[in-house]
Parts: C-alpha cells; structure tokens; sequence
C-alpha cells in the first residue's frame, strides 16, 4: 500500500497541486483553508474540508436566510433542543418529549430510487435515535415527474418499494405522506423523509465530545465505499451530461442492521452509559468526529486503520468520507466501555474503539502512524463560508400570474360540472393513493390511531393516559412558484390546519426546502421569499420551526424544479380518543348528522 | 429451443446485507470456515430458437440487472442444449 | 396464565403480541431468541417482523435459534404455539407445519384490513369462534402466499387443518386462498394476518383478533372443546 | 481457499411470479422469443480452506435452500480455483 499524504509531508511540499476545483472548493475557499492549517491540507484534510464546506453540509448560501426561523419565533418552554441539533426535542408531558424532523434524499432517489429512498429514512430515523428517541413513525413526502412519464415509471415503483422496505422492516409505521405529480420533477424527483421518535424528558442525549480521555466508539455496520464523494458531488452537483461518471457509489441499506443500532442505543441509553453521539449520515465520519468534538470544543486523537472495514483497500480519505449507512459514533466512559461492547455484542452489532477524546482542541487523526489530519474541528464545523448570494426576482413572475384561474372555461350545467369532478378526482395528483400506501406497514407498534387517508396521522404516545401526537407534511410547488413568500406560508398553514381537524392542538414545525441551484439569483430569490414566508406565518401562527434541511440544486439543466417548501407540522392530543377521522362515522349517528361549512 | 443462464451479483464494492446474515448464521450450524458469502439472482431464460447472446446481453442491462449496482455474466445452459 | 413472546434480532411485532396476551388477561413473557430456556410459560407466540431481516429466506434463520430449538421440542409435546406472519414462516421452516410460505404473486408488500372465515374451531388458538365466523384482520405481508404441493394441501382440507381463509379478496395469492393452518395434533397454529392488531377499537379494524388470545387460554384452562390428541 | 456456489431455484411446479413478470415485460423491449423466465438465488460460499462438497450440499439442504419449495445445485467456481 502506498503511503499516505501526511502533515509532515504536507508542510513540506507546499507547492503541490492539489485538486480542490474538482472536490467543489473555490479558489478563496481553497487558501482559507491554507490560512487555517498554516500549510497546504492533506489529501484527507482537503477530502474533510470539501465536504464539511460543501452546500449540504454547511448551509452557505442558506443560513443568512433560516436565522430568521430562530429571530422570529415565539417563546418556547417546551423546546428542550432545536435548530442545530440532529433534530429538535419538543416535552409534551412532565415525563416524556418528542422528536421529529423531515430531510432530503433527492438525488440519490434519482440514480438508484431504490436503495436513495431506503437510505433517506434509514438517515432521518438516526438523526431521531441519536437525541435519545425511540423512533415510532415515519413519513414520506415525494414529488415526480408526469405520471405517464417513462423516467416515473422507473423511479416511482422503486422509491416507494424502498420507503416500504425500509420502515417496515425497521417496524416503523407509516403515517402519512404525499404523492404529487408534476412534470417539473421530472429529471429531478424530491423524497423527502420525515421521522418522529419519543424519549423520557431525562433520555435527552448530546453530541458533545466531553471529557478528555473518553473513548470513541465506532458502532454499527462495517465501512465500505459507499457514496465516496457523496455529499459534494451526489447533494450538491447538479445532473448534467458529464457527471455521469462522477457518480460515485450507491449507498446501500441495511434495515435489519439499523433495527439491531435502534436497539443497542437505546439499552445503552438507559443503561446510562453514553457521554455524547451523533449519526454518521452524509460526510461519514468526518461530520461526526468534527461536530462532536467542535460541540465541546475538544480535541479528539483517532486511529484510523482500526475503523472495521468492508474494503481492506480503502484509503485513509476514503475511510473519512465513506457514507457507509447503519453507523453511529459514540463518546464513553474508559470504565464503561465494557459494557457498552456488552450490549453492543448482545445486539450482533459490532462496536469498536477507535480514538480518545483530548484536552488539545485539535483533531488528529492517525493511520498505521502515518499523520493524515491534524486540525481544529471547529474550522470544518463552524468556520465554512457563508455566502450572501445574489437574489433577482424571475422575470416570468408577472406573466406566470397574469395568467389567472379566472380565464379557464368553466363547466356550465350538470353534465359538464359532472364531468369534470369525475375527471379530476381520477386525475394522478388528486386520486386514491391506496396503490402506494398499502405498501406501508401502518399498523405495527399498535399505536397508530389514524393514518392514510386521514388529515393528518395520529400516534398514541402513552397507553395509560391517552397522550398523543397528530402530523401532517404539507407543500405546493406551484402555489410556491406563483408566491413563494405565500406559497410556504400556505404549506404551514394546510399542515397546521390538517393538524387541527384531526384534533390536535399544533405545537412545532419542522420543514425541508426543496429549491434548484443557490448560484442562480432567481432560485436565490425564490428560497429568501419562501423563508420569509414560513417564518413570518410561523410568527403569526405562534409556532416555532424546530428544524428542517435545505436541499438545493434541485434541477436538471438549467431548469430548476418548481420551489418546494415542504412543512411538517406536529400536534399534541391530550387524549387520542377525541381523535377527529374524516368522512362520516357511520356507527354513532348513520342519519341526520348536520353538516357545516366553516369559513368564507 | 435454448435456455441462457443470467447470473446477477451485487458489484464487489456494494453491501451485500443478505449474503452478511447468511455468513452471521453460519457458525450457528458449526461451519466456521466460511470467510464469505454473496447472494445474487440466477435468471433462465428460455428460448423457443436459438438463442442470441448478445440480445441477451442488452435484456440484462436494460432490465434483468440493475447496472448502477450489479454486474451479470451470462452463460449458455449445456444441459438444455445437449 | 403466562404466555411467552419470543423476540428474534428483527422481530417487530412482539410487543403488540405481548399487549394482545395481557389484554386477553394473561401475563406476557418476554422470551430471548438466544435463551433455550422457555421460563415455563404454558404457550408461545412467535410473532411477526423481519427476523434477521428476512434476508435469505423469511424465517430460515431463526428456525435455527436456541429458543426456537426448544420450541420445537415443546411444540411436538403438545405446547401451543401460535406463528403470526414471520412466526408462521419461521414455524414452516421449522417444519411444525407444512408448506412454505413465498413471494405475494403481485410481488408487493401489502398492507390492508382482511376479512377472514374461520373453518376450523377444534385448535388451541381457534376453539372461542364458532365455525364459519367472519372476522375482520389486518395483513400486511411481503411474502405471504402460502404453497404446498396437492397432496398436501388435500390432506389439509381433508383433515380440517385449514384454520382460517381469506374472503373477499386473496390479498397475496396463497393457494386455495389459505391465510392460515394447523399442525395434527390442533397445538400448532401459523396465520398470516396480524391478530394482534386487531384487539384495540383505537387501533385496529375490529377485536376479532382477541378471540386467538381468548382462545389459547380457555384451552388452557380446559374449558375448550377437546382437541385431538 | 475456494469458492463454491450454490444455485438455489424454485421447483418447476411451483409459481415463479417474479420469472412471470420479468417474461410479461420481455415483449415490451420488442423480445418475443422468451418462453420462460425463472428466477432463482445464486450464492457463493467463500471457504477459507479447501470446501467440501458433500458439507456444502448439508449447508444447502439445511439453511439456503427450503426443500418444500426449491431445488439446488452446487459447483465449485473453477475461476478462483484456477
Ligand atoms: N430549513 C430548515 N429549517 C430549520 N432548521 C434547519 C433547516 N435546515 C437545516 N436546519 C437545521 O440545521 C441543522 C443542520 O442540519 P442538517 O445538516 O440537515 O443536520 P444533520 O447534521 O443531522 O445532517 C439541523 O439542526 C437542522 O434542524
């Protein structure tokens, strides 16, 4: 095996070429990072940087704009975490909270929709176990292509087989979703994944790195190449002809391993034997050693070559940044740590040390004792660009909405009125959607009380007291296309009212912003309004966002999908026998129910 | 009439979560010398000709393999053929 | 009365079937796939999930558990045991009952609300429905159609092993739409469908599946009707 | 160390409606010479030394194969033999 880029090495070949343009770094991105280091980084650094520094996980072009979610919202005793933590926490009784959040798996749902749309709940669900969480239901927003479309006729079966397969065989029910068709989807499908999970207010887990000579302990699945590069190219680039080859690996899954990680985290959560964890989702172990050790501004010392792998091959950059699913990163006690490899072993789940926490405040990282990083975890975390971006109105905004719903021909008399319910009601967009739904385990836990069709699923929390939660995931890309500001706003509006009818009182919101590529102003503009939007009606509504995740670049060519603000909202039922179901209930009163018509 | 044989196995790279728990169960029935095991489709098609090989090769691309993770070989069955 | 539940690496639905055992007023015991040791519970149930993932074939694996190797020998003892969906794999890969049970023919997982007809009352877990009843329960399943050679599947009828069949739709393709069986001795019980989701007005179709429950334990206590020894 | 695999199909009496999708769509890719399709399991078994075929075939008929409803086949794969 050839030897590694080491730092001696680095410090001593400043001037080598190295290829920061191809991993997505800019030119000014690149010599920050020189400035930091005080030398050129190591191939494995430059790997961590690209992808640490990458749009998807750095938020850049964004985060200038989703402050306005924390400035805007209202007073919240029950937030027990919120934006910057895997996932906000949310304490509805004195004894217990819940979790939820909604991602992105686009582009991976795009080139494999299988295994992309099975891996994006495998991923949303660890972000749920890693705050502490039982993990209890899923949900499943999805956006494709025209219905007769052959490209929907691949992608569609295959994303919702993968939804299925995964969640069911995790035993996660599945509550509710969307299925919507639109040809600006085409090349460019959205899944996104929405997960709750419910812990004891006292389970609340972190992921900070405390405590100098605590031990890091890989737990989970061996690592492999799976979506080397992943983060950069496959979230961040856009599909044109030449990335083809650039594509790297399909992330494959692994549901059973993950049902074994839910239940080893959490023995070990209650066996009280955990310090700090994080999932590894994109940027692998890279995101998960910086952030847990840039959360507790700690240092950290790993030994690489003892990370288990799939590849014997596999090189010190590529075991940083492989995003290998079913793993998670735990910080233990030295005198815990047989235990920890207790459960772990009692589970058939494989955990191993891998590195110490330390009181340097510098990551180091070794492999077979070659040095292959040393830096400070806070500069990938904290320290990325953050970009104003140019914004500009698209300038077919005022023809778009000329062209108004009043000068459509209307139906006149019966026949024609008849017609064209029967024809909208059979349309893909508006029909039953039982054909994707009874592919869903709904019933498993036996703590669903509602799901599909309903408004909005509801979940019994607690057997004794009837405590539970309602959720409904909500968006429109072409009320967002028309009005972003309002088009998000209305998403909110229609989750919280479905949230609402279904009995429960809204107390959180979480959502993921589905736009094309930041670097076009007109996109830029579209993703400012549409924040403004949620957070303004999040103001109005006094509800705050708990978390969410952007996903740009949603586009093929120079197209970008229509802005697709997608909101969760969740609700609490004090008593899930009051649960409202839609339609009418044909036991208690089969006539004389009166029916009302509320609003204008 | 002919029958081909599509074997289809995930590439070497990819996770092979099925041939893991097969390989977990092993030991359990006292087989502790298997360092390996990959599970992929054995295809036969029948054919009511001869059979063209090279079509073949098109229909596992297009169809019976999945080429962002899967690699097929194919082969003439013998038996049929004798 | 104590029934075991016993939880394999990927089983799902154990502790629905551990809240149906205490709903029909029994204790639940919670049984290890790695433990041989029943803990002296006087019926099991092997309830539905993925053990170990279903990877290879469903239930192939766990067939080979320590639990389920006491299992086995209880069962030809005269044990009831109850296999809900991957529990009525695991028992078919066993052997406990014949058949197999493979991929639905629409090739999707399916999950809906089933109406069922039991046909035979004279099983541990049957004897509290009486003959013919309709009963209304949840399946959801990848792999549930259930094959057996004619041979089999005409001994079956004949000896009135088939417990239960679906109607009104065959949700999976199983053969003389069977959805679920018993062995000789009327001990051993697979079904298809979730009983277990159906013992809450709250969560489930109907309560129907409390009658599997109710069943087991008015065998117990000898109050059924006599089934064949 | 040698490989063995194991094909594993579905015996011919029993349905295949995986072999039967696969044919219902050959016409589709303007294939209309394909009588039949069956779809089996090909595993291949790694040993760390030398694989005895008759505990191979002990493996299969215990644990990779369900006699009820499939048959199987073992070779030794002559490619890593070799
Ligand atoms: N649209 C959004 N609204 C609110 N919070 C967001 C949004 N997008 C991202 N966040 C928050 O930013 C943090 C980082 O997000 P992300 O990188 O997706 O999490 P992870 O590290 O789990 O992948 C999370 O706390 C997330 O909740």
């Amino acid at each position: 095996m050839s030897a590694p880029d080491t730092v001696d090495r680095a410090g001593s070949t400043p001037e080598e070429l190295q290829p920061f343009a191809e991993l997505g770094l800019l030119e000014d991105e690149y010599q920050r990072i020189r400035d930091i280091l005080g030398r050129r980084p190591t191939q494995s650094e430059l790997a961590m940087y690209s992808i640490m520094w990458s749009e998807h996980c750095s938020y850049k072009s964004s985060k200038v704009h989703l402050k306005q979610f924390s400035e805007k919202a209202p007073k919240n005793e029950r937030l027990l975490a919120g934006i910057g933590e895997n996932a906000g926490v949310i304490q509805i009784s004195d004894e217990l909270a819940v979790t939820f959040k909604v991602e992105s798996h686009n582009h991976p749902s795009f080139v494999e929709p299988y295994q992309g749309a099975a891996t994006g709940v495998g991923g949303i669900v660890r972000d749920i176990l890693a705050m502490g969480a039982r993990p209890i239901a899923v949900m499943d927003p999805l956006r494709f292509g025209d219905a007769e479309h052959p490209d929907t006729q691949r992608v569609l079966p295959g994303v919702v087989a993968g939804v299925g397969g995964y969640g069911n065989c995790l035993g996660l029910p599945n509550i509710g979703g969307e299925v919507v068709f639109d040809p600006c989807y085409q090349g460019n499908p959205l899944v996104n994944a929405l997960s709750i999970g419910v812990l004891p207010v006292d389970r609340l887990q972190k992921k900070e790195a405390t405590g100098a000579g605590n031990i890091v302990v890989l737990l989970g699945a061996k690592t492999g190449r799976d979506g080397i590069g992943g983060v950069s190219v496959l979230a961040s680039a856009t599909f044109d002809d030449g990335s083809e080859q650039r594509r790297p690996s399909v992330q494959v899954g692994d549901p059973f391993m993950e049902k074994l990680l839910i239940e080893s985290c959490l023995e070990l959560y209650d066996a009280g034997l955990v310090v700090g964890i994080q999932d590894l989702g994109g940027a692998g172990l890279t995101c998960a050693l910086t952030e847990t050790a840039a959360a507790a501004e700690a240092g950290m010392r790993v030994w690489l070559e003892r990370v288990p792998l799939r590849e014997p091959s596999m090189s010190p950059h590529e075991i940083l940044a492989s995003e290998s699913q079913e793993r998670m990163l735990l910080i233990v006690a030295p005198e815990k740590l047989d235990d920890v490899l207790k459960i772990a072993d009692k589970w058939g789940v494989l955990a191993t040390a891998i590195g110490e926490v330390t009181d340097g405040g510098r990551l180091v990282v070794t492999w077979n004792d070659h040095m292959v990083v040393d830096v400070p975890p806070g500069s990938l975390v904290d320290d990325g660009p953050v970009y104003h971006r140019p914004m500009r109105e698209p300038s077919d905004l005022i023809l778009l909405r000329a062209d108004r719903a009043e000068t459509l021909p209307r139906p006149v008399g019966g026949d024609a009125l008849r017609e064209t319910v029967l024809r909208m009601i059979a349309s893909p967009n508006l029909c039953d959607k039982t054909w994707v739904t009874e592919q869903y385990d709904r019933y498993v836990l036996g703590n669903t009380v509602l799901a599909q069709p309903e408004d909005a699923g509801v979940l019994r929390i607690d057997e004794q007291t009837g405590l539970g939660v309602a959720l409904s995931v909500d968006g429109n890309g072409r009320y967002a296309r028309l009005d972003p500001y309002n088009g998000a706003k209305l998403a909110l509006a229609e989750a919280y009212r479905n949230v609402a009818v279904a009995g429960g009182k809204p107390i959180s919101v979480t959502n993921c912003l589905n736009f094309g590529s930041p670097e076009d102003p007109t996109v830029m503009w579209q993703f400012a309004e549409a924040v403004r939007g949620l957070a303004d009606g999040c103001q109005e509504l006094g509800i705050a966002v708990s978390g969410g995740n952007v996903s740009f670049y949603n586009q093929t060519g120079a197209a970008a999908i229509h802005p697709t603000p997608v909101v969760g909202v969740l609700g609490l039922i004090d008593d899930v026998a009051t649960r409202v179901p839609i339609g009418f209930t044909p036991s208690a009163h089969p006539e004389g129910d009166l029916v009302f018509l509320l609003g204008e | 009439m002919a029958r081909v044989v599509v074997d289809v196995m995930l590439k070497p790279e990819i996770l092979d979560p099925q041939g893991q728990a097969v390989a977990n169960a092993l030991p359990r029935l006292d087989v502790t010398d298997v360092t390996s095991v990959r599970i992929g489709r054995r295809i036969e098609l029948e054919f009511s000709g001869d059979a063209d090989l090279d079509r073949v090769r098109e229909i596992a691309d297009k169809l019976l393999a999945n080429p962002v993770i899967e690699d097929f070989t194919i082969h003439a069955d013998e038996q049929v053929k004798a | 009365m104590r029934i075991g539940v016993v939880t394999f690496p990927g089983s799902l639905d154990d502790g629905d079937a551990a809240r149906a055992v205490r709903l029909a007023g029994a204790e639940a015991v919670r049984l290890w796939h790695a433990d041989p040791d029943l803990h002296g519970v006087d019926a099991v149930v092997l309830p539905g999930g993925f053990s170990y993932g279903d990877y290879l074939r469903c239930g192939a694996i766990a067939r080979f558990s320590p639990a389920m190797e006491s299992i086995i020998d209880a069962a030809n003892g005269g044990l009831p045991v109850l296999g809900i969906c991957n529990g009525f794999q695991i028992l078919c890969e066993a052997h406990l009952l014949p058949g197999a049970l493979t991929r639905n023919q629409h090739l999707h997982f399916r999950n809906r609300d089933q109406w069922l007809k039991v046909e035979s009352t004279s099983t541990a877990w049957t004897g509290t429905f009486t003959d013919g009843q309709e009963i209304l329960i949840p399946v959801k399943n990848g792999e549930g159609c259930y094959v057996a050679d004619q041979r089999t599947l005409d001994a079956l009828e004949a000896e009135g092993r088939v417990v239960a069949r679906y109607i009104r739709g065959n949700p999976n393709g199983s053969q003389r739409d069977i959805a679920a069986i018993t062995n000789e001795r009327g001990n051993v019980v697979g079904i298809m469908p979730h009983p277990e989701h159906a013992v809450e007005a709250l969560t489930g179709p109907s309560l129907d599946g409390l009658g599997l429950f109710a069943s087991v334990l008015a065998h117990l206590a000898g109050k059924s009707a006599a089934v064949p020894a």
